[in-house]
């Protein structure tokens, strides 16, 4: 209650979680030292550390890092606004979402990487390819939750506003679109990992850099501490997305907390 | 079926009230008056004319709270002035004024989260003032409030409709509060609803609704209604 | 007459109905002949693109996919795969959900250890998956194990963060009016949190459903000797687009079948939530 | 893609994007290009982009999005029996450098030795698991013809897995989750060096596979009506580069070191033996004669239902390979 | 702060109510009789023992509902019995057997969703007795009936009260319903909430809630709590 308390409690599960996480890092390392675990197969801690450092000081690790984000934000953006417009026309005409809904969950089931060759075809092997890739798979999710949020808006709110003159318009713009605020966030927060990988595979697919080229490489060169190295610096990316989606989302629901 | 068969003819200018057990159709009836809902026998007219869908003349105080939650006081009374797009200046001015009249200076950069029953209440009052339709439709708008906060906003509202000259529909539970209030009390019967009383309420205006209740005629008044509405005792309570 | 702001006369009305399920089979009707219609133009402008707008080697064509898949199933060819992926799916799901609940319900009932844990789940989250199938390999063989693994991870986190956030979700006023009734733990775990938190962990499954077999598929696609996703990669590797298409096409009629058992269950589970 | 092979810039360098399926020593004659700058001597500024496996990669240069690449010869005339624009220009390998290795245990299970005759050593690979790169690849091609020459049925005697890459398959024998695999090299070298298994199967051993067309520069048939001097330039560079790797082998050996740091002395001498034949001695063995187009497309049809019925003309251009070059 | 400085006895088998402005701590003081949160000072004993952890000889009827929504009236009023392992044969007696009083036969298998707001109250009424405690502390239990249900469920109430010899602690807004059921009534003043005045209701029992307002005493009783209530009409209202 107090803020002391709060401030004490939030310093003690910091505390262990750093400790949780540091024993489970020792205890990999001396396994993996020890020879319980196949270490070519495995790496430890201060071998993908000193891989990370060593991409960080030869500054390989921020061209791909650079490359992947690029991607990633456009690809976001262009899936995340293509789902948003297409849920709030949607949400709102019954029968088109209706009719729809059996053809876009089927595509919804059909994993990207299996329509490669058409993304080759059609958008080429260089970012534009992996923008539209990592667009197609934020765009079910933000599409998905901004239905929702559409269509849980409550009726009453939109029957007061039409009582007052309101026009379809007006109703969108001061009624559906901030109640589906909620629900395209939650989209948005499920969507950063989705886009992450979403990046990586494309690279993988077909690259010249990014973290998922640095991973194929690596991996082709049998250096599992690459691998894990560069899954570490996606982690680290993933969750400061998240921080970020998380407070953009404290920021606009305000109202909701205050 | 949650109407039967309802006559009824309101002035314009008057307060009429409705009372009736729960579920006996008096948000429907509103509804109806506000478009929202057609009869599907029967005829509704509003200054002489069918309502056919959404009835733009009347303001609606709705049972639910409708504030936008994502709006502050300030910002949700302007909503009415936002759909006929009044200029800003005269917006905010006028807000303002509002704001003033329902008493809620000080909280008008609080979401309606931050206030308590009664203050989102006259923030929705204070939006469908703002709005200046002809007619108001009221359904149970002081029910959350606490007896005395109750009486007091029972008193501001009469001096507004007196200031204002509106037509105010009333619904509530309260029979004092009907009485208080109304120069008409319509009490319904159980489901399916039905009008059981039409009461002509001949106590003086303008009224002061902390003393009225000692008036020589309002215990009178009020046994009659109730009276009225213990036939239906119990009989309102179905799903 | 001028005066007057309101006249109703012999008034009536019907209980509300909702707009939807009006004349209900007429509406159904429709839905399915428009939803139909829309197939078949999509088919007879793919039918007419392919080999005049687009090659057919990149996406065969509607009449050629049908034939293929006749084939497969008449000469029954395609259960195997079809029971391969399935199996993965199922197995996964479950284990995956199961696994996802139990975490769930125990980080999220203490707030202790679920502040703890919950940001370093949501870390492992965003790894992709995709980069460690070799290593699912290496660690669980290539037969059914290792997909049904990928499967179990992916379904884990989608349910997982749905549990949780269910339980943290629970109502405290009932928790708190079962324990003045002296309740135990157990009691409110069994009574308060798990049907409670049911909702969240539905739409959980919803969003996962389609996500585990995209999880099996894509297993199969890197490594398997059956499986939708193995005869997806099949062809394309032959250059054979009929075939991928065609294996395309049952996975997306396994994903809406899947999406509405779904659908039927929780609605049956969440029967308390609708009103009538 | 747009542009791709026009003049480009200050430098009068022509830019252009090739296509490859992965990493392994059929390659080594690209790395070397790359790292002895024998495309920029050609005035070419060639930008690789790795992909996910030699269809894909094909699928890349037949839609225009790479316009060239070093691809197993199967893979181009399978792509043009769907009638589709890749021409050979010139042959980068004239073996078959794919590999087997086996793990200790099934070696010893099975009975197979290294100095055992080729033939034998099939034989003996009945009820176990093999592990390919991927379903009508090479690989599979090879582990089908090697199986029926031997008498045994490839669908039914063994259990064929995709692995996709060379390491998964190399981890995926380290692990015991198969038994065999095939790839090009270093990967059943690695697995000899790290002491879990050795390489077997010499395909260059087997008399129906000896200078085997097995991989050539293939290019979009479009960029090589359009840019003809560029091709050439190409072709040229591939030459060099294979010259340099018959000549060089210490300067080879390093690039290979350079390109697998993980690999020790061992397995990059190994690696190098292995696959030194199958790299042309000088433009004359880039040509492909009629007999090594033949025995592709037998290939081909090995698993094809419907044959395929192609002739050279359609699939093969030599006119870019400079006779007199040496 | 919610209270400020409180001081009350209150004794077996007593009722007693609780009034005052929204806000001034009401509920807050019934969560501490509860055991829900703690005092930070002073001291609160239960039959002479400190209030330490959740208080379970209390039922507590809280203003929200608190039934479970996935499970039906008759599950829901069981809740009680099944934490005390009671048999399932014994279990469906009394359950129905309280049904019946609390007047909900023929909803046993509604859910909460499909009940009205005067039916849950009644559920959750019938769930509090039937774990039979020695004290009942109930927060607003009859604010969102309407007038005529209000008055049944408060003479049930009482009848059930006199029968179980019950102490009922009792927080309303509605005066009149706190002078018809209550032997004593204490009035909150506004925020920080202070005990303003402690009012023995010297109205003979048994009562009739739908007579006893006619008694001459009670005009009096309520002229006199109300005009320490309106002391603080308006100033409750701070969120
Ligand atoms: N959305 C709805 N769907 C189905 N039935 C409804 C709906 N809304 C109201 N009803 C039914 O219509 C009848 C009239 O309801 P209405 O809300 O008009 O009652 P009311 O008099 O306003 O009651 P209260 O005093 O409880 O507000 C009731 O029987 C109710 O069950
Ligand atoms: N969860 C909470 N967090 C912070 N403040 C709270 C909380 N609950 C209550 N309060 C504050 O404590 C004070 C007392 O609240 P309480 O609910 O006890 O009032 P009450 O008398 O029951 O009012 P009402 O008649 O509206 O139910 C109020 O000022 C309220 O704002
Ligand atoms: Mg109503
Ligand atoms: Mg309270």
């Amino acid at each position: 209650m107090e803020s002391t308390e709060v401030a004490a409690y939030s310093k003690r599960v910091q505390i262990t979680r750093m400790i949780v996480v540091v024993v489970l890092l020792i205890i990999w390392e001396v396994t993996a030292r020890a020879g319980v675990m196949d270490v070519s197969w495995s790496s430890y801690p201060s071998q993908i550390f000193g891989q990370l450092s060593k991409w960080a000081m030869e500054g390989i690790l921020w061209v791909h890092i650079g490359t992947t984000l690029n991607e990633m934000f456009w690809g976001f953006l262009l899936g995340s606004a293509m789902g948003i417009v297409a849920a709030l026309i949607n949400g709102r005409a019954q029968t088109l979402e209706k009719t729809l809904n059996p053809y876009i969950l089927a595509i919804y089931s059909v994993p990207p990487v299996a329509l490669a060759p058409l993304f080759i075809l059609w958008f080429g092997l260089g970012v534009t390819g992996k923008i539209f890739l990592i667009a197609s798979i934020v765009f079910f999710l933000v599409y998905l939750n901004t239905l929702a949020g559409v269509k849980e808006v409550d009726q009453d709110l939109i029957d007061s506003m039409r009582i007052m003159g309101a026009d379809e318009k007006t109703i969108y713009t001061r009624v559906i679109i901030p109640n589906a605020g909620i629900w395209i966030l939650t989209g948005l927060k499920q969507a950063v990992p989705k886009a992450i990988t979403g990046a990586i595979a494309a690279e993988m697919m077909a690259a010249k850099s990014g973290m998922g080229y640095l991973i194929m490489e690596s991996s082709s060169m049998l250096d599992i501490g690459g691998v894990l190295a560069s899954l570490v610096v996606l982690l680290i990316v993933g969750l400061a997305l998240t921080e970020l989606v998380s407070r953009v989302e404290r920021f606009l629901l305000r109202w909701k907390t205050a | 079926m949650a109407l039967q068969k309802v006559n009824l003819k309101i002035d314009k200018g008057e307060f009429v009230s409705f009372v009736g057990p729960s579920g006996c159709g008096k948000s429907t009836l509103l509804n109806m008056i506000a478009g929202l809902i057609q009869p599907s026998e029967g005829s509704l007219l509003y200054e002489g004319e069918p309502v056919a869908g959404i009835n733009q003349k009347v303001g609606y105080m709705t049972q639910k709270d409708t504030l936008l939650p994502w709006r502050t006081t300030e910002a949700n009374i302007s909503v009415p002035l936002e759909i006929r797009k009044i200029s800003n200046a005269e917006k905010k001015e006028k807000v303002m004024r509002y704001i003033d009249m329902v008493n809620l200076r000080g909280f008008e950069n609080h979401y309606p989260m931050q206030l308590s029953g009664g203050m989102r209440k006259r923030a929705a009052l204070a939006r469908t003032l703002i709005y200046d339709p002809d007619t108001i439709l009221m359904d149970e708008p002081f029910g959350a409030l606490d007896a005395q906060l109750k009486l007091v906003m029972q008193d501001e509202l009469l001096r507004i409709w007196r200031e204002t000259q509106k037509t105010i529909i009333f619904v509530t539970h309260d029979l004092g509060e009907a009485i208080n209030l109304s120069d008409r009390v319509v009490v319904f019967g159980a489901k399916p609803g039905r009008i059981r009383m039409i009461k002509k309420i001949d106590l003086p205006r303008s009224r002061d609704v902390f003393k009225i209740r000692f008036h020589p005629h309002y215990g009178e008044i009020y046994e009659e209604l109730w009276d009225v509405l213990e036939q239906d005792v119990g009989k309102g309570e179905v799903v | 007459m001028k005066n007057e702001a309101v006249t109703i006369e012999e008034l009536h009305s019907v209980q509300q109905v909702k707009p939807e399920s009006y004349s209900v089979t007429k509406n159904v009707n429709r839905l399915w002949m428009n939803r139909i219609l829309i197939g078949v133009v999509f088919l007879a402008f793919w039918q007419f693109a392919s080999g005049r707008l687009i090659k057919p080697f990149w996406v065969s064509d509607p009449y050629s996919i049908a034939l293929r898949l006749y084939e497969w199933f008449s000469t029954g060819f395609i259960w195997i795969h079809i029971q391969a992926t399935l199996s993965e799916m199922l197995i996964g799901l479950a284990l995956g959900s199961l696994l996802a609940v139990i975490g769930g319900l125990l980080l999220g009932s203490s707030r202790f250890l679920g502040d703890v844990f919950y940001p370093i789940i949501l870390g492992l989250y965003s790894v992709p998956r995709i980069a460690l199938v070799p290593l699912f390999v290496v660690w669980f063989g290539i037969g059914m194990a290792s997909k049904v693994v990928l499967v179990t991870v992916v379904v884990f986190f989608l349910v997982f963060f749905n549990a949780f956030t269910g339980v943290r979700d629970v109502d405290q006023d009932l928790i708190n009016t079962l324990r003045i009734m002296g309740a135990s733990k157990r009691d409110i775990f069994l009574k308060v949190i798990i049907p409670g938190a049911s909702r969240w962990v539905f739409t959980g499954l919803r969003l996962a459903v389609p996500y585990s077999l995209m999880g099996a598929v894509t297993g199969e696609i890197i490594v398997a000797n059956q499986g939708i996703g193995y005869l997806v990669s099949w062809s394309s590797g032959m250059f054979d687009s009929t075939g991928m298409m065609a294996a395309l096409f049952i996975l997306m009629i396994c994903g809406v079948v899947a999406d509405t058992i779904v659908t039927r269950v929780e609605s049956k589970a969440l029967i308390w939530k609708r009103n009538e | 893609s747009a542009g791709q092979g026009k003049e480009a810039g200050e430098a009068g360098k022509v830019k252009i994007t090739m296509a490859q399926g992965g990493d392994g020593l059929i390659w080594l004659a690209s790395y070397v290009a790359h790292e002895k700058k024998l495309f920029e001597a050609e005035g070419l500024e060639v930008e690789t982009v790795k992909m996910d496996g030699g269809s894909k990669a094909t699928q890349a240069v037949i839609a225009g999005e790479a316009v060239a690449q070093a691809q197993s010869t199967i893979h181009s005339l399978k792509a043009v029996s769907e009638e589709n624009d890749l021409i050979s220009v010139a042959v980068l390998n004239k073996e078959f450098p794919v590999f087997s290795a086996i793990s200790n245990e099934a070696a010893q299970k099975a009975g197979i030795t290294k100095d055992m005759a080729v033939e034998e050593q099939i034989k003996r690979l009945k009820g176990l698991k093999i592990g390919i790169s991927s379903p009508g690849s090479s690989t599979d091609l090879l582990i089908r013809f090697l199986l029926k020459k031997v008498g045994l049925n490839p669908d039914t005697d063994v259990t064929l897995t995709p692995f996709g890459k060379g390491d998964a398959l190399l981890a995926a024998l380290e692990k015991g989750a198969i038994d065999v695999f095939l790839y090009p090299s270093p990967y059943a070298e690695m697995a000899e060096a790290k002491g879990k298994g050795m390489v077997i199967i010499n395909p260059n051993k087997v008399k129906e596979l000896q200078g085997f067309a097995y991989l050539t520069l293939q290019v979009n048939k479009k960029f090589i009506e359009e840019n003809p001097e560029t091709v050439k330039k190409l072709v040229r560079a591939y030459a060099k580069a294979s010259a340099f790797i018959r000549e060089d082998e210490k300067g080879t050996k390093e690039i290979i070191k350079k390109q697998f740091p993980a690999l020790d002395e061992k397995v990059v001498d190994l690696s190098y033996q292995n696959n030194i034949a199958a790299y042309p001695k000088d433009t004359e063995e880039m040509l492909m004669t009629p007999q090594q187009f033949s025995q592709n497309l037998e290939w081909l049809n090995m698993t094809e239902k419907k044959p395929v019925q192609l002739n050279q003309e359609q699939v093969v251009n030599q006119s870019f390979i400079e006779k007199t070059a040496k």
